[in-house]
Protein backbone atom coordinates (compact mmCIF):
# COMPACT_ATOMS: atom_id res chain seq x y z
CA UNK A 1 0.00 0.00 0.00
CA UNK A 2 0.76 3.39 -0.76
CA UNK A 3 0.59 6.72 0.99
CA UNK A 4 -1.21 9.25 -1.39
CA UNK A 5 -2.20 12.79 -0.90
CA UNK A 6 -4.49 15.38 -2.40
CA UNK A 7 -4.76 19.27 -2.11
CA UNK A 8 -8.25 20.38 -0.70
CA UNK A 9 -10.04 23.33 -2.01
CA UNK A 10 -13.92 24.71 -1.49
CA UNK A 11 -16.08 22.24 -0.52
CA UNK A 12 -13.23 19.88 -0.51
CA UNK A 13 -11.64 21.68 2.30
CA UNK A 14 -14.94 21.52 4.61
CA UNK A 15 -15.61 17.91 3.74
CA UNK A 16 -11.88 16.63 4.56
CA UNK A 17 -11.94 19.01 7.40
CA UNK A 18 -7.78 19.87 5.69
CA UNK A 19 -6.05 21.19 3.33
CA UNK A 20 -5.21 18.04 2.55
CA UNK A 21 -6.06 14.41 2.33
CA UNK A 22 -4.22 11.07 2.41
CA UNK A 23 -5.59 7.80 0.87
CA UNK A 24 -4.02 4.68 0.87
CA UNK A 25 -3.68 2.63 -2.44
CA UNK A 26 -1.91 -0.19 -4.16
CA UNK A 27 1.33 1.44 -6.02
CA UNK A 28 0.84 3.46 -9.04
CA UNK A 29 -2.78 4.19 -9.08
CA UNK A 30 -4.56 5.07 -11.86
CA UNK A 31 -6.77 8.61 -11.09
CA UNK A 32 -9.81 6.71 -11.78
CA UNK A 33 -8.35 4.50 -8.01
CA UNK A 34 -7.94 7.61 -6.76
CA UNK A 35 -11.70 9.04 -7.06
CA UNK A 36 -12.93 5.97 -5.74
CA UNK A 37 -11.05 5.58 -2.83
CA UNK A 38 -12.04 9.18 -1.96
CA UNK A 39 -15.11 8.49 -2.24
CA UNK A 40 -15.16 5.32 0.28
CA UNK A 41 -13.08 7.29 2.68
CA UNK A 42 -15.46 10.19 2.57
CA UNK A 43 -18.89 9.64 0.72
CA UNK A 44 -20.13 13.29 0.82
CA UNK A 45 -17.55 13.82 -2.49
CA UNK A 46 -20.27 11.57 -4.06
CA UNK A 47 -22.96 13.82 -3.10
CA UNK A 48 -21.64 16.83 -4.95
CA UNK A 49 -22.51 18.23 -8.59
CA UNK A 50 -19.17 16.77 -9.86
CA UNK A 51 -14.95 16.83 -8.77
CA UNK A 52 -12.18 16.33 -10.40
CA UNK A 53 -8.37 15.44 -9.95
CA UNK A 54 -5.69 17.52 -11.30
CA UNK A 55 -2.36 16.12 -11.46
CA UNK A 56 0.91 18.29 -11.72
CA UNK A 57 -1.59 21.40 -11.77
CA UNK A 58 -4.14 20.15 -15.11
CA UNK A 59 -7.41 18.62 -15.20
CA UNK A 60 -6.11 14.19 -15.13
CA UNK A 61 -7.92 11.96 -17.20
CA UNK A 62 -9.36 8.99 -15.18
CA UNK A 63 -6.74 6.03 -16.51
CA UNK A 64 -3.84 8.34 -15.95
CA UNK A 65 -0.96 6.74 -13.66
CA UNK A 66 -0.21 8.90 -10.84
CA UNK A 67 3.51 8.49 -9.95
CA UNK A 68 5.48 9.13 -7.06
CA UNK A 69 6.12 12.72 -6.64
CA UNK A 70 3.21 13.84 -8.51
CA UNK A 71 0.88 16.51 -7.05
CA UNK A 72 -2.62 15.91 -6.93
CA UNK A 73 -5.31 18.22 -5.96
CA UNK A 74 -9.15 17.40 -5.27
CA UNK A 75 -11.35 20.33 -7.85
CA UNK A 76 -14.65 20.53 -7.20
CA UNK A 77 -17.16 22.36 -9.18
CA UNK A 78 -15.24 25.61 -10.21
CA UNK A 79 -17.10 28.98 -9.52
CA UNK A 80 -14.63 32.09 -10.74
CA UNK A 81 -15.74 35.25 -12.42
CA UNK B 1 0.26 39.73 -25.64
CA UNK B 2 -1.63 37.69 -22.88
CA UNK B 3 -1.56 39.35 -18.92
CA UNK B 4 -2.57 37.78 -16.56
CA UNK B 5 -3.22 38.13 -12.76
CA UNK B 6 -4.44 36.71 -9.74
CA UNK B 7 -4.59 39.17 -7.30
CA UNK B 8 -5.92 39.71 -3.36
CA UNK B 9 -5.80 43.23 -3.98
CA UNK B 10 -8.26 45.55 -5.89
CA UNK B 11 -8.60 45.03 -9.66
CA UNK B 12 -8.34 48.09 -11.86
CA UNK B 13 -10.18 48.59 -15.27
CA UNK B 14 -7.69 51.69 -16.40
CA UNK B 15 -4.88 49.00 -15.66
CA UNK B 16 -6.92 46.00 -17.62
CA UNK B 17 -7.46 48.85 -20.38
CA UNK B 18 -4.15 50.37 -20.81
CA UNK B 19 -2.22 46.86 -20.86
CA UNK B 20 -4.30 45.58 -24.31
CA UNK B 21 -3.82 49.04 -25.56
CA UNK B 22 -2.50 49.32 -28.61
CA UNK B 23 -2.37 52.07 -31.18
CA UNK B 24 -2.57 49.90 -34.11
CA UNK B 25 -5.78 48.20 -32.97
CA UNK B 26 -9.60 50.29 -32.87
CA UNK B 27 -11.05 48.21 -30.89
CA UNK B 28 -11.33 47.00 -26.92
CA UNK B 29 -14.16 44.98 -25.45
CA UNK B 30 -14.23 44.37 -21.37
CA UNK B 31 -15.95 42.20 -19.58
CA UNK B 32 -16.19 42.93 -16.08
CA UNK B 33 -18.17 40.66 -13.35
CA UNK B 34 -18.71 42.47 -10.20
CA UNK B 35 -20.46 40.89 -6.66
CA UNK B 36 -24.08 41.09 -6.78
CA UNK B 37 -26.16 41.47 -4.05
CA UNK B 38 -28.76 38.52 -4.15
CA UNK B 39 -28.67 34.97 -5.35
CA UNK B 40 -31.35 32.63 -6.46
CA UNK B 41 -33.86 35.38 -4.06
CA UNK B 42 -31.03 35.47 -1.16
CA UNK B 43 -29.50 38.78 -0.03
CA UNK B 44 -25.70 37.91 -0.47
CA UNK B 45 -23.75 40.21 2.19
CA UNK B 46 -20.22 38.96 1.28
CA UNK B 47 -18.31 36.30 -0.93
CA UNK B 48 -14.73 34.78 -0.71
CA UNK B 49 -12.98 33.75 -3.42
CA UNK B 50 -10.47 30.69 -2.96
CA UNK B 51 -8.15 29.40 -5.67
CA UNK B 52 -5.57 26.43 -6.40
CA UNK B 53 -3.47 29.53 -7.34
CA UNK B 54 -0.64 27.59 -9.67
CA UNK B 55 -3.19 25.45 -11.72
CA UNK B 56 -5.45 28.63 -11.82
CA UNK B 57 -2.79 31.19 -13.58
CA UNK B 58 -2.15 27.63 -16.03
CA UNK B 59 -5.76 27.81 -16.69
CA UNK B 60 -5.83 31.42 -17.59
CA UNK B 61 -2.89 31.64 -19.55
CA UNK B 62 -4.59 28.57 -21.37
CA UNK B 63 -7.31 30.08 -21.73
CA UNK B 64 -6.01 33.62 -22.70
CA UNK B 65 -3.60 32.02 -25.18
CA UNK B 66 -6.53 29.74 -27.43
CA UNK B 67 -8.39 32.42 -27.54
CA UNK B 68 -6.02 35.10 -28.75
CA UNK B 69 -5.07 32.28 -31.52
CA UNK B 70 -8.23 31.08 -32.61
CA UNK B 71 -9.79 34.97 -32.80
CA UNK B 72 -6.53 36.98 -33.90
CA UNK B 73 -6.49 38.93 -30.80
CA UNK B 74 -3.92 41.28 -30.78
CA UNK B 75 -3.67 41.27 -26.33
CA UNK B 76 -5.38 39.52 -24.28
CA UNK B 77 -5.72 40.81 -20.59
CA UNK B 78 -7.19 38.42 -17.77
CA UNK B 79 -7.19 39.72 -14.13
CA UNK B 80 -9.46 37.88 -11.16
CA UNK B 81 -9.79 38.61 -7.61
CA UNK B 82 -9.19 36.06 -4.59
CA UNK B 83 -10.04 36.50 -1.23
CA UNK B 84 -12.54 38.55 0.59
CA UNK B 85 -14.82 40.81 -1.73
CA UNK B 86 -17.75 42.92 -0.57
CA UNK B 87 -21.08 43.95 -3.00
CA UNK B 88 -20.28 45.62 -5.91
CA UNK B 89 -16.48 44.68 -5.85
CA UNK B 90 -14.77 43.21 -9.17
CA UNK B 91 -14.47 40.08 -9.39
CA UNK B 92 -12.96 39.61 -12.85
CA UNK B 93 -11.36 41.87 -15.74
CA UNK B 94 -11.40 40.66 -19.14
CA UNK B 95 -9.58 42.80 -21.65
CA UNK B 96 -9.41 41.89 -25.68
CA UNK B 97 -7.63 44.17 -28.22
CA UNK B 98 -7.93 43.33 -31.75
CA UNK B 99 -8.21 45.11 -35.42
CA UNK B 100 -11.60 43.53 -35.87
CA UNK B 101 -14.09 44.05 -33.45
CA UNK B 102 -15.90 41.17 -33.84
CA UNK B 103 -13.27 38.99 -33.11
CA UNK B 104 -12.65 41.48 -30.03
CA UNK B 105 -16.12 40.32 -28.97
CA UNK B 106 -16.29 36.58 -29.81
CA UNK B 107 -13.17 36.30 -28.13
CA UNK B 108 -13.93 38.17 -25.23
CA UNK B 109 -17.03 36.24 -24.22
CA UNK B 110 -15.28 32.73 -24.60
CA UNK B 111 -12.31 33.74 -22.51
CA UNK B 112 -15.28 34.37 -19.79
CA UNK B 113 -17.20 31.53 -20.85
CA UNK B 114 -14.35 28.97 -20.38
CA UNK B 115 -12.75 30.90 -16.81
CA UNK B 116 -16.31 30.25 -15.65
CA UNK B 117 -15.80 26.54 -16.79
CA UNK B 118 -12.60 25.57 -16.06
CA UNK B 119 -10.41 27.79 -13.59
CA UNK B 120 -9.89 26.55 -10.43
CA UNK B 121 -11.14 29.53 -8.20
CA UNK B 122 -13.96 28.93 -5.75
CA UNK B 123 -16.57 31.33 -4.76
CA UNK B 124 -18.44 31.22 -1.03
CA UNK B 125 -21.28 33.01 -0.71
CA UNK B 126 -22.34 34.52 2.57
CA UNK B 127 -26.14 35.08 2.63
CA UNK B 128 -27.86 36.50 6.19
CA UNK B 129 -28.43 33.01 7.29
CA UNK B 130 -25.35 30.67 6.21
CA UNK B 131 -22.73 30.59 3.92
CA UNK B 132 -21.99 28.07 0.71
CA UNK B 133 -19.88 27.04 -1.87
CA UNK B 134 -21.12 27.87 -4.96
CA UNK B 135 -22.76 25.42 -7.84
CA UNK B 136 -20.81 22.56 -5.68
CA UNK B 137 -24.08 20.54 -4.43
CA UNK B 138 -27.34 19.77 -6.60
CA UNK C 1 -31.24 53.76 -17.60
CA UNK C 2 -29.76 54.98 -20.54
CA UNK C 3 -27.05 57.47 -21.19
CA UNK C 4 -25.81 59.12 -23.85
CA UNK C 5 -23.40 61.89 -24.37
CA UNK C 6 -21.65 63.84 -26.91
CA UNK C 7 -18.14 65.47 -25.79
CA UNK C 8 -15.60 67.40 -26.99
CA UNK C 9 -13.62 66.26 -23.78
CA UNK C 10 -11.83 63.08 -22.77
CA UNK C 11 -14.33 60.14 -22.00
CA UNK C 12 -13.94 58.45 -19.20
CA UNK C 13 -13.79 54.62 -18.79
CA UNK C 14 -14.62 54.94 -14.89
CA UNK C 15 -17.70 57.27 -15.45
CA UNK C 16 -19.08 55.01 -17.96
CA UNK C 17 -18.21 52.27 -15.96
CA UNK C 18 -20.05 53.74 -12.78
CA UNK C 19 -22.88 54.81 -14.85
CA UNK C 20 -24.17 51.25 -15.76
CA UNK C 21 -22.46 49.59 -12.27
CA UNK C 22 -25.60 48.15 -10.45
CA UNK C 23 -25.11 46.04 -7.52
CA UNK C 24 -28.22 43.83 -8.72
CA UNK C 25 -26.12 42.70 -11.92
CA UNK C 26 -23.05 40.69 -12.13
CA UNK C 27 -22.20 41.65 -16.09
CA UNK C 28 -21.01 44.40 -17.70
CA UNK C 29 -19.88 44.56 -21.22
CA UNK C 30 -17.25 47.60 -22.22
CA UNK C 31 -16.62 48.64 -26.12
CA UNK C 32 -13.74 51.21 -26.35
CA UNK C 33 -12.91 52.68 -29.63
CA UNK C 34 -9.76 54.16 -30.14
CA UNK C 35 -8.26 56.31 -33.04
CA UNK C 36 -5.75 54.03 -34.62
CA UNK C 37 -2.67 55.21 -36.09
CA UNK C 38 -3.19 53.95 -39.64
CA UNK C 39 -6.20 52.99 -42.33
CA UNK C 40 -5.26 51.13 -45.01
CA UNK C 41 -1.62 51.24 -45.04
CA UNK C 42 -1.70 54.88 -44.53
CA UNK C 43 -0.07 56.41 -41.38
CA UNK C 44 -2.81 58.51 -39.74
CA UNK C 45 -1.72 61.95 -37.76
CA UNK C 46 -4.71 62.80 -36.11
CA UNK C 47 -8.63 63.08 -36.66
CA UNK C 48 -11.63 64.85 -36.84
CA UNK C 49 -15.15 63.91 -35.89
CA UNK C 50 -17.57 66.35 -36.70
CA UNK C 51 -21.25 65.49 -35.56
CA UNK C 52 -25.02 67.00 -36.31
CA UNK C 53 -25.34 66.94 -32.46
CA UNK C 54 -29.09 67.21 -32.20
CA UNK C 55 -29.83 64.25 -34.34
CA UNK C 56 -26.72 62.11 -33.38
CA UNK C 57 -28.09 62.26 -29.70
CA UNK C 58 -31.19 61.36 -30.87
CA UNK C 59 -30.15 58.36 -33.13
CA UNK C 60 -27.74 57.40 -30.11
CA UNK C 61 -30.70 57.40 -27.91
CA UNK C 62 -32.68 55.28 -29.81
CA UNK C 63 -30.34 52.91 -30.59
CA UNK C 64 -29.31 52.56 -26.75
CA UNK C 65 -33.43 52.41 -25.85
CA UNK C 66 -33.40 49.62 -28.46
CA UNK C 67 -31.10 47.56 -27.63
CA UNK C 68 -31.93 47.87 -23.93
CA UNK C 69 -35.12 46.78 -24.70
CA UNK C 70 -34.03 43.70 -27.05
CA UNK C 71 -31.62 42.44 -25.00
CA UNK C 72 -33.50 43.03 -21.65
CA UNK C 73 -30.32 45.08 -20.25
CA UNK C 74 -29.81 46.98 -17.05
CA UNK C 75 -28.30 50.11 -18.44
CA UNK C 76 -26.94 51.07 -21.58
CA UNK C 77 -24.10 54.34 -22.21
CA UNK C 78 -23.15 55.12 -25.27
CA UNK C 79 -20.53 58.42 -24.48
CA UNK C 80 -19.11 59.29 -28.25
CA UNK C 81 -16.25 62.25 -28.33
CA UNK C 82 -15.78 65.08 -30.87
CA UNK C 83 -13.61 67.53 -32.15
CA UNK C 84 -9.66 66.87 -32.56
CA UNK C 85 -8.47 63.45 -31.50
CA UNK C 86 -4.61 62.34 -31.49
CA UNK C 87 -3.82 59.04 -31.68
CA UNK C 88 -4.45 56.38 -29.03
CA UNK C 89 -7.68 58.85 -27.51
CA UNK C 90 -10.70 57.22 -26.97
CA UNK C 91 -13.68 58.07 -29.56
CA UNK C 92 -16.60 56.31 -28.27
CA UNK C 93 -17.49 54.07 -25.20
CA UNK C 94 -20.46 51.99 -24.97
CA UNK C 95 -20.94 50.20 -21.53
CA UNK C 96 -23.87 47.66 -20.86
CA UNK C 97 -25.11 46.23 -17.73
CA UNK C 98 -27.31 42.82 -17.65
CA UNK C 99 -28.37 40.07 -15.26
CA UNK C 100 -26.96 37.38 -18.22
CA UNK C 101 -23.92 38.42 -19.81
CA UNK C 102 -24.69 36.41 -23.22
CA UNK C 103 -27.34 39.48 -23.36
CA UNK C 104 -24.45 42.38 -22.29
CA UNK C 105 -21.64 41.22 -25.26
CA UNK C 106 -24.73 40.84 -27.56
CA UNK C 107 -26.48 43.63 -26.82
CA UNK C 108 -23.02 46.09 -26.91
CA UNK C 109 -21.91 44.43 -29.75
CA UNK C 110 -25.46 45.85 -31.22
CA UNK C 111 -25.05 49.15 -30.14
CA UNK C 112 -21.67 49.65 -31.90
CA UNK C 113 -22.68 47.90 -34.92
CA UNK C 114 -25.67 50.67 -35.57
CA UNK C 115 -23.70 53.32 -34.28
CA UNK C 116 -21.46 52.73 -37.32
CA UNK C 117 -24.46 52.49 -39.09
CA UNK C 118 -26.31 54.85 -38.88
CA UNK C 119 -25.50 58.12 -36.15
CA UNK C 120 -24.63 61.31 -37.98
CA UNK C 121 -20.90 61.63 -36.89
CA UNK C 122 -18.16 61.82 -39.57
CA UNK C 123 -14.64 61.45 -39.13
CA UNK C 124 -11.83 63.06 -41.17
CA UNK C 125 -8.89 61.19 -41.29
CA UNK C 126 -5.45 63.49 -41.63
CA UNK C 127 -2.49 61.40 -43.30
CA UNK C 128 1.01 62.57 -43.68
CA UNK C 129 -0.21 63.80 -47.14
CA UNK C 130 -3.27 64.91 -47.18
CA UNK C 131 -7.03 64.30 -45.54
CA UNK C 132 -10.12 62.87 -46.25
CA UNK C 133 -13.87 62.06 -44.72
CA UNK C 134 -13.96 58.57 -44.02
CA UNK C 135 -16.28 56.28 -45.99
CA UNK C 136 -17.76 59.54 -48.21
CA UNK C 137 -16.04 58.18 -51.32
CA UNK C 138 -15.68 54.79 -53.40
CA UNK D 1 -40.54 77.97 -56.62
CA UNK D 2 -39.38 77.79 -53.21
CA UNK D 3 -36.20 78.21 -51.44
CA UNK D 4 -35.10 75.26 -49.61
CA UNK D 5 -32.39 75.33 -47.20
CA UNK D 6 -30.27 72.22 -46.00
CA UNK D 7 -27.53 72.09 -43.34
CA UNK D 8 -23.83 70.85 -44.51
CA UNK D 9 -21.61 68.53 -42.53
CA UNK D 10 -18.53 66.91 -43.24
CA UNK D 11 -17.86 66.37 -47.20
CA UNK D 12 -21.34 68.03 -47.46
CA UNK D 13 -19.66 71.04 -46.12
CA UNK D 14 -16.66 70.65 -48.39
CA UNK D 15 -18.51 70.56 -51.09
CA UNK D 16 -20.98 73.41 -50.95
CA UNK D 17 -18.35 75.36 -49.31
CA UNK D 18 -20.93 76.60 -46.56
CA UNK D 19 -22.57 75.04 -43.47
CA UNK D 20 -25.87 75.03 -45.63
CA UNK D 21 -26.98 75.35 -49.37
CA UNK D 22 -30.00 76.52 -50.23
CA UNK D 23 -32.40 74.80 -53.44
CA UNK D 24 -34.77 76.65 -55.07
CA UNK D 25 -37.72 74.18 -55.29
CA UNK D 26 -41.33 74.09 -56.05
CA UNK D 27 -43.69 74.64 -52.79
CA UNK D 28 -44.18 70.91 -50.91
CA UNK D 29 -41.55 69.11 -52.41
CA UNK D 30 -41.08 65.41 -51.56
CA UNK D 31 -37.76 64.27 -49.95
CA UNK D 32 -36.71 62.67 -53.37
CA UNK D 33 -36.90 66.00 -55.17
CA UNK D 34 -34.63 67.31 -52.77
CA UNK D 35 -32.02 64.76 -53.50
CA UNK D 36 -32.80 65.16 -57.48
CA UNK D 37 -32.27 69.18 -57.26
CA UNK D 38 -29.16 68.61 -54.91
CA UNK D 39 -27.21 66.86 -57.50
CA UNK D 40 -28.59 69.00 -60.41
CA UNK D 41 -26.89 71.99 -58.80
CA UNK D 42 -23.80 70.21 -57.07
CA UNK D 43 -22.87 67.32 -59.38
CA UNK D 44 -19.94 66.04 -57.31
CA UNK D 45 -22.97 64.79 -54.61
CA UNK D 46 -23.92 61.77 -57.14
CA UNK D 47 -20.01 60.97 -56.88
CA UNK D 48 -20.49 59.85 -53.07
CA UNK D 49 -20.67 56.23 -51.89
CA UNK D 50 -24.62 57.16 -51.15
CA UNK D 51 -26.41 60.25 -48.75
CA UNK D 52 -29.51 60.40 -47.05
CA UNK D 53 -31.51 63.54 -46.27
CA UNK D 54 -32.67 63.85 -42.46
CA UNK D 55 -36.25 66.18 -41.54
CA UNK D 56 -36.24 67.48 -38.40
CA UNK D 57 -33.48 65.53 -36.91
CA UNK D 58 -34.72 62.32 -38.47
CA UNK D 59 -33.88 60.13 -41.84
CA UNK D 60 -36.36 60.66 -44.09
CA UNK D 61 -38.13 58.14 -46.61
CA UNK D 62 -37.79 59.90 -50.30
CA UNK D 63 -41.87 59.95 -50.34
CA UNK D 64 -42.24 62.44 -47.52
CA UNK D 65 -43.59 65.98 -47.93
CA UNK D 66 -41.22 69.13 -46.80
CA UNK D 67 -43.15 71.24 -45.10
CA UNK D 68 -42.62 74.96 -44.41
CA UNK D 69 -40.64 75.20 -41.43
CA UNK D 70 -38.66 71.16 -41.32
CA UNK D 71 -35.46 71.65 -40.92
CA UNK D 72 -33.49 69.43 -43.58
CA UNK D 73 -29.80 68.62 -43.18
CA UNK D 74 -27.73 66.25 -45.84
CA UNK D 75 -26.05 63.51 -44.37
CA UNK D 76 -23.33 61.67 -46.15
CA UNK D 77 -22.20 58.51 -45.03
CA UNK D 78 -21.44 58.48 -41.60
CA UNK D 79 -18.59 57.20 -39.75
CA UNK D 80 -18.44 57.57 -35.96
CA UNK D 81 -17.21 55.09 -33.71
Amino acid sequence: MEKITLLCFGVARDITGAGNVSLHLRPRPSVADVRQQLIADYPAFGELVSFAIARNEEYADPDEVVENGDVLAIIPPVSGG
Amino acid sequence: MTDIKLSDQKLSIDAAYASVHDPACGGIVLFIGTIRNHNKGKTVTHLDFESYAPMAIKEMTRIAEKAKSEHKLQAVTLHHRVGNLAIGDIAVIIAVSSHHRKAAFTGCEQVIDELKEHVPIWKKEFLEDGSYWVNARP
